[in-house]
């Protein structure tokens, strides 16, 4: 069902994330800290609607391409990891829903905590991913949009 | 002849999430696509990045029919 | 089940913690993130042992009024929190199984991560717990135990 | 008589969690819990914390029969 004897894992899902089983997935008898986050849909936004779903849209393969340079980064800057995980949502995303999870274990609680945050800030940076918010009444693209980066100049 | 991938807000303007396109170069592709989709897809075609194969690129880099030109609008995942 | 209608939830428990539980309960429609800890049982100790189970003791009531004390020192500090809750078990925790798990919800992701933190390093500085390491054929007290301190000095 | 809380090493070297114990301030119930129990405890009390009523406390602390005298050694949770 996923990828046990890997230490990294990342997903392009068009069906609802489940924080629960990345949590588990990345715990190791040899890591004693497990981070996970949760981008979920809020119902504000930048265009002052009351948001009821979110739709994103990406070209899965350079998606793909580019979380996995989000885990070799995060890597390279913190070699203690023990497991990493990032899953990000396609298509329809109603509130309260994760659009994006990611899950790290670590030895010790410090780097779990600053990789986590790292490859969130890198995801929201570098990854193609395009977000319609979705009203009672219209939607529109996100205008919280921001050029591309890539992951090593993030 | 190379395929264009239109994303996000590219795929809306154009009405099309890829094509296929003439054109010797990023610079010329990208001169047929705004010929061809209008100028709601070439004020979206001002603020994006555009890529071949994945990776970025010089509008003035050849293409031909292996490749996939990308035009990436800014971006709002998370 | 669980106390829905709050945004506090803090609890010392006998029983398997439930990350995924947690992390649903914190989850709020203003809110965009949530950060989610476990401190899992690890293998390596300061002992050298292999360490195959921890045993937690407390005395509840104590345990409790200082997660409680943690959490308002959170809020006071970020008072944009949307929902904290923070559990600890008690009794015996196998191999990566959690003994603490912190849950936070916040509209934006800074803050959330930043309480996660606060609130993991200051329930090791101020709740009373005492963690017993097993290992096949011993068990010990953790070496690695420090003089409690108040909340608001940690 | 107060009640006392032995917690966790304390309580191992006292071979109880719990007692009651004469003595009108911290000091006194802490020099009869000692007698009571023995130099190991001694000397987990040498390096604990005491609280009266889950709050820290100063030695000289009245104390009196609703009152609970907990010794807190170097804690160890997360």
């Amino acid at each position: 069902m996923y990828p046990k004897e890997n230490v990294d894992w990342v997903a392009v899902c068009a069906t609802p994330l489940e924080p629960d089983v990345l949590t588990a997935w990345v715990t190791r008898p040899n890591c004693g800290a497990v981070v996970t986050f949760c981008g979920t849909a809020r119902s504000s936004s930048s265009t002052g609607h009351d948001i009821t779903e979110l739709q994103y849209e990406t070209s899965d393969e350079m998606a793909l391409a580019r979380l996995r340079d989000v885990v070799a980064s995060a890597r390279e800057r913190w070699p203690e990891l023990g497991a990493v995980a990032i899953q990000h949502r396609v298509g329809s995303v109603l509130l309260e829903q994760p659009a994006v999870v990611i899950a790290i274990s670590s030895p010790h609680r410090q780097e779990a905590f600053e990789a986590a945050q790292f490859c969130i800030d890198t995801v929201k940076k570098s990854v193609p991913m395009w977000k319609r918010e979705v009203w009672l009444g219209g939607s529109a693209w996100s205008q919280e949009a921001h050029d591309i980066v890539d992951v090593r100049d993030a | 002849m190379s395929r264009i991938l239109l994303l996000g807000p590219a795929r809306e303007a154009a009405g099309v999430g890829h094509d296929d396109i003439d054109g010797a170069s990023v610079a010329e592709v990208l001169r047929v696509a705004v010929a061809r989709y209008g100028p709601a897809f070439e004020e979206v075609l001002s603020v994006s990045k555009v890529w071949v194969n994945g990776e970025p690129c010089d509008d003035d880099h050849p293409v031909g029919r292996q490749d996939e030109v990308a035009v990436l609008p800014p971006i709002s995942g998370g």
